[in-house]
């Protein structure tokens, strides 16, 4: 049986950057007792090419992405019970430490709030069409796909 | 119909996006590749590890074997790396 | 067998309201991949008792509060590889909408932040030493203990 | 000794904190929850209900059978209810 479906939903490409604290407040909406957020850094170091990273840069399928994370989002509020979801993926260039995706999730109870966030950034590794290219200051190399993400996914199957 | 071409496959191809008129005897995805391939060496070097390749069809992941007609869009990709 | 306890650690127990994007900032140590943050927010509303409330408020137990906290987080950077953890909790009188209490965690995977942050919330919510009285305009009552919050720990005891 | 009680027990027993001169046979928490209400009702009042009780022994959870001194710092309070 699917839950109702009455959940804010957010969805936003962009390359300027977030601000977690504005994001949560728009999340508050039907009087939620939790929030939870994930936000992604861009990490300075490459561990398994054992590379500095200088910069790295984002492309992404116009009109597709939104497809996919708004399908993922939709899956995630037929799962558990949820007021509001925003997700806001950047593209273009970026800098080690700089935030590069937030998924926040608010609920009336945490673990579905949890459980959510979860389950909207595992699949979003594994399904929304981004592709990062790493710039070490001499070279550029395309992200190869990480098979940890193709276990990540696994736990949401039944 | 619309071909898009995204990351290292884009710059293999060396173009983002492509009309292409598609011939009558094309039918499916896998016919579509081999036909390119036919073409030149930039879509045969794109197109040489098929389990790299993942494609959709009007902005849906699609298999090799998808039906396509003229009025698609279609787009080839190699697995995502975001978030 | 342990893993090695190099988490930068910060525990408040505070009056004071907190911005999540600051406290994301200072979670910004040893380069994280990922940040997990859970918020609990007052609700207006007491689904058990179809209550409204108008404002509750905190009193804790200064000094155990603290200990019980750095248990369950130190108990928590046992279980997974994070780099940093920062739990606030406010005191005092709230009003619906206000923020309660923050649980930031950082670490190179997402799932060692997601499951430590759901961790160290479950485990606060029996065992850190608080107790919220409710004001619905007329009279105060005390906040009884969920019972979910027993079963919500059962996941992490294996 | 001190004890300090906390939520709807401090409110029974009407205050927050004591200092307190264990007596020689009073040696675990049960035997000092007796002992307290043999004193007045608002102690009697206070732990009428065991299974609300949660007892701190210098400032860890412990147990109605633990051993207990002069030195020692109790609480007692319901449980908790933060988050």
């Amino acid at each position: 049986m699917k839950k109702k479906h009455t959940a804010i939903i957010d969805v936003r490409i962009q390359s300027d950057d977030f601000d977690v604290t504005k994001e949560n407040n728009k999340l508050q909406n039907d009087e939620p007792g939790a929030i939870v957020n994930f936000v992604g850094i861009v990490r300075g170091f490459d561990e398994k090419k054992n590379e500095s990273i200088k910069s790295l840069t984002l492309e992404h399928y116009p009109g597709m992405t939104e497809l996919e994370i708004e399908n993922i989002v939709n899956e995630s509020c037929e799962r558990w019970s949820i007021s509001a979801v925003t997700v806001i993926h950047r593209i273009g260039k970026l800098l080690p430490s700089n935030q590069i995706v937030f998924v926040g999730v608010a609920s009336k109870h945490r673990q579905d709030s949890f459980d959510a966030c979860n389950f909207v950034m595992d699949w979003l590794k594994t399904q929304a069409p981004f592709w990062k290219i790493e710039d070490d200051g001499n070279k550029k190399k395309w992200v190869e796909f990480n098979s940890r993400d193709n276990d990540a996914v696994k736990k949401w199957i039944v | 119909m619309i071909i898009k071409y995204f990351s290292w496959i884009r710059e293999h191809v060396g173009k983002s996006e492509e009309n292409f008129d598609l011939p009558s005897n094309v039918t499916t995805i896998n016919e579509l590749i081999e036909h390119l391939n036919g073409l030149n060496n930039q879509y045969k070097h794109a197109f040489a590890k098929r389990d790299l390749i993942k494609i959709a069809v009007n902005k849906k992941y699609s298999p090799f074997e998808t039906k396509i007609n003229n009025n698609d869009e279609v787009a080839f990709f190699p697995p995502v790396t975001g978030g």
